[in-house]
């Protein structure tokens, strides 16, 4: 493969791939919707199309549309490029994600990725830890107070988080001893006496997964930890300022956060695209695990929709104490536990 | 091919940026952003060392300044809030005095 | 060719966000510069082969003590600078002192290059390896920089605390009474 | 053989009660005080009673620790014991105890009871230490010990300007005699590699008389007797001694009538084997003793203050003493030393007793007719003044007769010195008489001497501070001071009895037995023994000429002061200047003030201080702080607090070393 292949196939997975997530968000934000409603005991969008499956275009055409306010007082430069950056990481961290194996498409083999490096693991943390700045500039470059005591929990949360949301995955990595996600889900295959998949969840790290999700809760500013924009107090904390395709930014890159997240999670905890059987042709053979590895996602975003409709909004004090009190201890002594059965192991 | 010199006259820029950043900045707080400046410069020399000599050591004493850099950070940081607080200033020409 | 192309753009990048850090008289536009150092940092730690050094640069750098001082410049709400003149010392000896240093260093680093020069991947420096050493080899420095991150966070636990709260801590009943 | 004396013993006691004293005796009662001095001091007396009674085989050497050792050099803590010290032990301890009690009386009115009793048993213990050394370091600790007791209890009423003068003048003039026994001591460690008696006198003894021309023996004797005119109170160093009457009138009976001034004598007889081989120093000292014996009676003659006669008459008969050593009849110098503790202490505690009586007055014009008033004092004084003069059978009249039979009879005697003596011996009865008559005979005349008369005006001022002299009520001093009284005038008419043959016998083994043994030969060789003139019958005239002179000064007291009390006026008249010069003591403060005191000041002054001190040494240091200010002035700019200032200097500082380094890389 030379350079220009090179190039030429990578412009192509990048268009796909940012195709897919687009989608993806819309139609999380309309599953969202939906869900929330029925538990709300509520229909939810109905109108637009059928079941209401129009609405996230409708919704997409009406920020085009409205009209782009800019603050008098704002820091103009930032408080353009915050919802950029926001959207920019968000989107960057999903090309390192594998949705399946490698494939072979008009002779070209290739992995059903953007990329496969070596450090992937490495490059979802930093991108994701880049991300927030887009909140932070907002907060503060809206020159409000809302959005600036939005922008402050939002960074002063995320920092908090990062970290046990790093060391929540360290206890993976010793079991898989790679940063390659496509090594960490390979190390999954198989299933303990024919019927226990050798998901990382189910070799002791269910603990793990719980403080991942927790920790994947508050990076992503969901409920029950999202402070930083509680409606309640702070208007709509760091985007209040923010209107039209801006805010728009916003809000793709929460989504698309929740599904990076969701993919992670999929594939550190539970066995990625592996599933129960290989059956069927071998063009279904060739999509089902990409069919697993969706439907696995899938679950997991409907757990946060579910959580979004059952729990509610912490206090900032309890959010914080929760983070480094309890959570990040309990990373710590999952990752000693977990080192030292694999010493013994070893 | 890139010569190991360019990296290193790379990092000497770097360096000297700092340096000059710590010179004529006024904000604290960008002067200590002219610090980690400095840092990043010789970290930059010492991933170049570690190439050219095929040691890695050079990468894992990158890891060590980047540690002592966040502990810096952590603490300066603190200490400038601490400052802030008393002097209400983070102009280091004001800030001049020992006693309040 | 390419590797000489990658390190000059990035580079360039570098020096310009380095330049812009001087030039820039708000800090949070300081500091951004300073992230895009940082990031344009990391591609040549991969030319160099030392991804996880890049990847930790990012971590760390761009993605935790930058977002310290974001976050502080936040709090304290600092604003533009003041190009006020305390020190003529550091304008009459440092810039110069400075000019000469950066010169000299660069000529003779450009006079005494010799023939060294360092291709992509040239060592590569997989985690496992540097995880060796840093566990083996530097083992002690490892443990002694772990007591100094103790140290600094209890450091910047108590220089941060509010110091009314400290005496109110210390003196319950005082204001009350 | 003999018991283990403890020697140690006899200087520590008093030691501890000055140290318990000293410490703590601010919160004693003066009974507690009174009977911790006393029990010390006593105690030491015991113990040196017990010491003369059980020490059967002399001399002892105790030696306790060692002090100095370097090379060869070797200085111990010991204790020597012979006969010589023993005498010295007894008289200081049993003098020195009488004083202690008579003191508690006199002294119990004043203030800082503790701190004088504190004083007086530091000097004990270095009186002691000074008597019983084995070595010349060691006494030079007593010495210099003395000395600052001395200072201490002459400035007893520091708050007198006069006293606190007096203490210092006492120390200075001492320091002057200590620096001669000094370099005789350096001397002695340069040539004979030793401080100990024992060890020198042995090699000394193997040393020749230096008969013609000065050695190395003389220039050391010499020094001693340098040290020991200081201490001694001889010419030309006599004249702190009647300033030193400045202090409580027991501490002149104790140190500077009985004890500490024969410290002098004591050294020269201690040395004897050093004189004995330096005939010029020997001479030299008979010269010294003969001088100051008839110069400082003739300055006695004139003296209106009861205190100072006797302070001048003291230094009048420490000249005998020296006398006596210059003519190498030691024994006798000893004797007379012995008896004079007791007859001049005597004198001094009497004298208080009238100063006492007469509420502090001390100017012998306003006294008289007291011997009414106070018997005890004046009978006790009256036995005191006979044996001073020297009337048989009073101690004086012993031991004077034995100086100036020997003064003419011993091989390095002279009939000058003799003469010389006799003619003192009538000016001592003469003064001592004029005393006698003017304080207790004829009318009392406190109330009238407003005006003094002819008799110059130097009477010094009353030693106790503030406390007023009203010459009112008359009255005896208590028992306390008069049991020492009594118990000295006794020793003074009994002291004598024991004769200078048997004294010369009892000491013998320290003089004669041991010049002999270390040196029979050369003795006899060298120093060819004169025929002994003509004893008996000789002796018996020069005792009777000295009995002659002493009533003739009695006869000629009784004439001027007693009979025609005018006649003394026109004496002075007829003499005039040259009465004059008597009254102002020869003028010997002045001379000294002009010749010594003033150059000195002036050239410390011109010289040292604003020359040297304040030009050279201060103005290094002044100019040096200066500098460093203005350089500091300069350079504190840098020290702006401005941290960019820092920086640029640390940046300046690195540019310079880059370039440095690049220079030696690429030279």
């Amino acid at each position: 493969m030379n350079l220009g292949e090179f190039i030429l196939v990578s412009i192509i997975k990048i268009v796909i791939a940012i195709a897919i997530l687009m989608t993806a968000v819309a139609y999380t934000v309309w599953l969202e919707r939906k869900v929330v409603g029925h538990i709300q005991n509520r229909w939810g969008p109905t109108r637009v199309g059928p079941f209401g499956l129009l609405q996230p275009l409708a919704d997409g055409i009406k920020f085009i549309f409205k009209e782009d306010l800019l603050p008098p007082h704002a820091f103009k430069p930032l408080f353009i490029a915050a919802p950029m950056i926001a959207l920019v990481f968000a989107l960057t961290s999903i090309s390192v994600i594998p949705i399946g194996n490698w494939v072979t498409v008009f002779g070209i083999h290739t992995p059903l990725e953007i990329t496969d490096v070596n450090i992937g693991l490495l490059i979802v943390l930093g991108v994701t830890s880049l991300g927030v700045y887009g909140v932070a500039l907002a907060g503060w470059s809206s020159n409000s107070k809302y959005s600036l005591l939005g922008g402050l929990r939002a960074s002063a949360q995320m920092v908090s988080y990062e970290i046990s949301l790093g060391l929540s995955l360290v206890g993976v990595l010793i079991l898989a001893g790679s940063f390659n996600l496509r090594d960490i889900v390979d190390a999954q295959g198989g299933t303990y006496w024919g019927f226990i998949p050798r998901w990382n969840i189910f070799q002791g790290q269910i603990v793990a997964f719980f403080i991942y999700l927790m920790a994947a809760y508050a990076e992503t500013n969901r409920i029950p930890f999202d402070l930083p924009e509680a409606e309640t107090e702070l208007v709509a904390g760091y985007h209040t300022e923010y209107s039209a395709m801006k805010f728009a930014m916003f809000f793709m890159a929460e989504y698309a956060n929740m599904i990076t997240v969701a993919c992670l999670a999929t594939l550190l905890f539970l066995g990625g695209w592996h599933g129960p059987h290989r059956f069927g042709p071998p063009f279904v053979q060739a999509i089902l695990p990409v069919f697993w590895f969706v439907l696995k996602v899938f679950v997991f975003l409907f757990l946060y929709i579910w959580v979004r409709g059952t729990l509610p909004r912490f206090r900032y004090d309890q959010l914080m104490a929760f983070g480094w009190k309890f959570l990040l201890p309990l990373a710590i002594a999952n990752l000693v536990i977990t080192a030292l059965i694999v010493a013994w192991r070893a | 091919m890139v010569p190991l010199s360019y990296y290193l006259v790379l990092s000497g820029i770097l360096f000297a940026c700092g340096v000059a950043g710590f010179l004529i900045k006024r904000n604290i707080i960008t002067i200590f952003m002219s610090i980690e400046l400095m840092l990043n410069g010789v970290n930059l020399s010492f991933v170049a060392f570690a190439a050219q000599w095929h040691a890695l050591s050079g990468q894992v004493f990158v890891f060590f300044v980047m540690v002592v850099a966040a502990a810096e950070s952590a603490v300066g940081l603190a200490i400038i809030i601490a400052v802030y607080r008393t002097r209400g200033t983070l102009n280091v020409d004001q800030v001049d005095l020992l006693k309040l | 060719m390419l590797h000489l192309i990658v390190f000059s753009v990035f580079g360039l990048v570098c020096v310009a966000g380095a330049i812009n850090l001087l030039v820039q008289r708000h800090p949070i536009n300081s500091a951004l510069s300073l992230v895009v150092v940082m990031g344009s940092l990391a591609v040549e730690y991969l030319l160099l082969g030392a991804e996880f050094v890049a990847a930790v640069q990012v971590i760390v750098y761009a993605g935790a003590i930058m977002v310290l001082f974001v976050f502080v410049i936040m709090l304290l709400n600092a604003g533009v600078e003041d190009r006020t003149k305390g020190s003529r010392v550091a304008m009459l000896f440092g810039i110069p002192g400075v000019l000469i240093g950066s010169v000299l260093m660069a000529w003779v680093l450009l006079q005494h290059s010799g023939t060294g020069s360092v291709a992509v991947g040239a060592l590569p420096g997989p985690p496992k390896v540097i995880g060796w050493l840093l566990f083996h080899d530097f083992l002690l420095p490892f443990e002694v920089t772990s007591v100094l991150v103790l140290i600094a966070i209890m450091g910047a636990v108590v220089l941060a605390s509010h110091p009314a709260e400290v005496q109110h801590s210390a003196q319950p009943d005082e204001r009350e009474g | 053989m003999t018991p283990n004396l403890h020697l140690w013993l006899i200087p520590v006691l008093p030691l501890v009660g000055a140290a318990i004293n000293g410490l703590f005796g601010k919160r004693f009662s003066r009974q507690t005080i009174a009977a911790i001095a006393l029990g010390f001091s006593g105690a030491a007396f015991a113990m040196a009673l017990w010491v003369a009674t059980h020490a059967s085989l002399l001399p002892v050497l105790e030696n306790l620790a060692p002090w100095i050792r370097a090379g060869d050099f070797q200085v111990d803590f010991a204790f020597y014991l012979d006969q010589l010290s023993l005498v010295m032990l007894l008289v200081v301890t049993g003098v020195g105890f009488l004083i202690h009690i008579y003191s508690v009386g006199y002294m119990w009115e004043e203030g800082g009871f503790y701190r004088f009793f504190a004083y007086l048993n530091l000097f004990m213990f270095f009186m002691l230490t000074l008597v019983l050394a084995s070595n010349y370091l060691v006494m030079f600790i007593g010495w210099e010990g003395v000395g600052l007791a001395s200072y201490l209890l002459i400035g007893f009423w520091f708050t007198k300007d006069s006293a606190a003068s007096a203490g210092k003048k006492a120390f200075i003039v001492n320091r002057i005699g200590d620096f001669g026994f000094l370099i005789a001591l350096f001397l002695m460690i340069k040539h004979f590699g030793s401080l100990n008696f024992v060890q020198v006198f042995r090699i000394v003894s193997g040393l020749p008389t230096e008969a013609a021309g000065a050695g190395l023996l003389t220039a050391v004797g010499l020094l001693l007797m340098v040290g020991a005119a200081g201490k001694s109170a001889q010419i030309p160093l006599y004249v702190w001694l009647p300033d030193a009457m400045e202090g409580p009138t027991p501490v002149s009976a104790l140190i500077h009538a009985a004890t500490m001034v024969t410290a002098g004598v004591y050294m020269v007889a201690r040395s004897h084997a050093i004189f004995d081989r330096a005939p010029q120093a020997l001479m030299v000292v008979a010269i010294i003793g003969t001088l100051t014996a008839l110069f400082a009676a003739t300055i006695g003659i004139c003296q209106t203050d009861i205190k100072k006669v006797l302070a001048y008459s003291t230094i009048s008969q420490l000249g005998y003493m020296f006398m006596a050593c210059g003519v190498a009849a030691y024994s006798a110098g000893i004797f007379h030393l012995m008896t004079h503790a007791f007859f001049k202490g005597l004198l001094f505690l009497a004298a208080g007793s009238v100063i006492h009586a007469v509420g502090g007055e001390q100017d012998m014009r306003r006294m008289g007719g007291l011997r009414h008033h106070i018997p005890w004092t004046f009978w006790t004084m009256t036995a005191a003044t006979f044996a001073i003069a020297g009337f048989p059978p009073f101690a004086g009249f012993f031991s004077k007769d034995a100086i100036l039979w020997r003064a003419y009879s011993s091989p390095y005697g002279n009939w000058v010195y003799w003469a010389i003596g006799v003619f003192t011996a009538f000016l001592t009865s003469f003064y001592m008489f004029r005393l006698w008559f003017l304080t207790f005979f004829g009318e009392y005349r406190g109330a009238a001497a407003a005006n003094p008369g002819d008799e110059h005006s130097h009477s010094s001022t009353d030693s106790r501070a503030g406390a007023p002299a009203p010459h009112g009520h008359i009255h005896e001093s208590p028992r306390i001071m008069l049991v020492p009284l009594v118990i000295l005038a006794v020793l003074s008419v009994c002291g004598g009895w024991v004769g200078i043959e048997r004294f010369d016998k009892f000491l013998s083994p320290t003089f004669h037995a041991g010049a002999t043994v270390y040196s029979a030969e050369e003795v006899t060789a060298s120093t060819p023994e004169p025929e002994p003139k003509e004893h008996g019958g000789s002796e018996a005239l020069f005792t009777g000429i000295s009995v002659l002179a002493a009533a003739s000064g009695l006869f000629l007291a009784w004439l001027l002061y007693s009979r025609r009390p005018q006649l003394p006026r026109e004496i002075a008249r007829a003499l005039g200047s040259f009465y004059e010069a008597v009254v102002h003591k020869y003028y010997v403060d002045e001379i000294y003030a002009a010749v010594f005191v003033k150059p000195l000041i002036d050239g410390s002054t011109r010289v040292l201080w604003q020359g040297i001190d304040r030009d050279v040494i201060d103005a290094t240091l002044d100019n040096s702080a200066e500098g460093a200010r203005e350089v500091s002035d300069a350079v504190r700019h840098m020290q702006s607090g401005n941290l960019r200032s820092y920086a640029g200097w640390i940046a300046a500082g690195a540019a310079a070393l880059i370039a440095y380094m690049i220079w030696m890389g690429t030279r």
